[in-house]
């Protein structure tokens, strides 16, 4: 049987950590190795960050975060209802931000891309954005792709 | 986080320790620029990552934005002791050509 | 602010460690001694056990966790929709187990009423369970009273 | 969880690591009970847990269940090395009375 969890919270910088950790600790039972959580935490961290600066950009707000497993693959999703992304295509280039200022580094969507097996965004102006992205543990592809560039 | 610092004539060697998010971000921030500007005209600036648990894309942002300030003194920036996860995400934003590894 | 936060998943036993470990991390933020974090923790595994063990008995269903903070304290809610308890005042007592052969020790409501600062169940058969408990931290207070006694 | 079991002529030591909870409970309950099965007629058992980083109300049913069977061996079981949490939860139940503390 698939193994489901989802997490609503309030969109608090203060709760990034445990955001990455609750996930993490869903993915222990599938047996992951260290670097393959860490790319998870990571890559959720990247995400839940971005719901809290960009889609509610410090206004009040709740996150969803899905993960469900089949076989040794997790799928997570994660979601706002916040301002969502005018040109996604624009949001997703390397070091492209709209928080300059703020020094972010316009990675985030590139790590999400990086770190995981799979990544798709769905988002419209106005309409809240929703990542989805999968790790398929034991495989150690993706990550050996990464390293390799 | 916390921060430790060691100063030698030519060098400030700056030590982070814990979780490099977006949250403990403003805090590390406040604490590295008052030690940058309190150390200005060092040789150069290492900041040791070994005792960084964890990092996400808000420390490319952090090393960029020290970087530039460092620039403005024509003092360089170095790092050191990244782990492999630190690694990788440092890796992916090819900052090392800025800031170098040591 | 108050921080929330909403957990739902499977009726697993494997997510006995995820679960504990959730609630945890989200209270890290509170700023809990090392004793009340594993109060806290020793609790919810007791109500989320008891969820899998005693509410679905093995059939699939669905578990759902929401903590608030106030202040300094954490209130936690754990419910399920499964078979619920016939007699509540007979399943708080010490040592009462309806699940002798599978070695229950009956102490689990004991040990979150107290590990806990409150506690209070609320049970129809048939019509699922739900504890709530919440735990004040920096006081001390029902930790100390407990290894006292 | 993990266990692992060192026998002398009198006693037979056994040594839990990791976290004790109703997911684990089954494996640990099995692996222990073969090694009593093994060494039926020892004169004591010791359960050592300071490697048990977590336990809940689950291990009291385990211990209870565990003294019971070696009753019929008439083999008293002790317990030692238990941390200040897993203390906590052992005293609720008042367990030392019938497997004391060593
Ligand atoms: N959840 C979101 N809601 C609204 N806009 C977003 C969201 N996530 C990303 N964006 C937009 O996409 C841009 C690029 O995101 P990202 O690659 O993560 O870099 P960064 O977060 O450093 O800006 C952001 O600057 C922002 O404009
Ligand atoms: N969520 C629940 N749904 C149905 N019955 C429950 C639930 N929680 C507890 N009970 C009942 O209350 C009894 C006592 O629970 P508890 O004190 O936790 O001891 P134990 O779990 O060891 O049996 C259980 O044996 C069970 O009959």
């Amino acid at each position: 049987m698939n193994n489901y969890m989802k997490l609503e919270f309030t969109a608090l910088s203060e709760n990034e950590p445990f955001a990455r950790n609750a996930v993490a600790a869903f993915c222990l039972a599938l047996d992951p190795s260290l670097d393959e959580l860490s790319d998870v935490k990571t890559a959720v961290s990247e995400a839940v960050t971005n719901c809290i600066v960009h889609a509610y950009r410090g206004m009040q707000g709740k996150i969803c975060i899905e993960c469900e497993t089949e076989g040794d693959a997790v799928h997570i999703r994660i979601s706002d209802s916040g301002r969502g992304i005018e040109d996604v295509a624009k949001a997703l280039e390397p070091f492209y931000t709209t928080s300059e200022g703020e020094e972010r580094s316009g990675m985030g969507f590139t790590i999400m891309q990086t770190f995981m097996s799979d990544f798709a965004v769905q988002s419209e102006k106005g309409g809240g954005t929703c990542v989805r992205m999968s790790k398929y543990f034991g495989r150690n592809k993706s990550s050996e792709v990464a390293n390799a560039e | 986080m916390d921060i430790a610092v060691k100063g030698t004539a030519d060098t400030l060697y700056i030590y982070l320790s814990g979780e490099l998010d977006e949250y403990n971000a403003p805090a590390v921030r406040a604490r590295v620029d008052r030690e940058l500007d309190a150390h200005a005209g060092v040789g150069q600036v290492v900041i040791d990552l070994a005792e960084v648990r964890f990092m996400d894309s808000t420390a490319i942002g952090f090393l960029i934005g020290r970087y530039k300030k460092l620039k403005r003194y024509s003092t360089p920036l170095f790092v050191r002791s990244v782990g492999a996860a630190a690694d990788k995400v440092l890796s992916v934003s090819g900052i090392y050509t800025l800031i170098p590894k040591i």
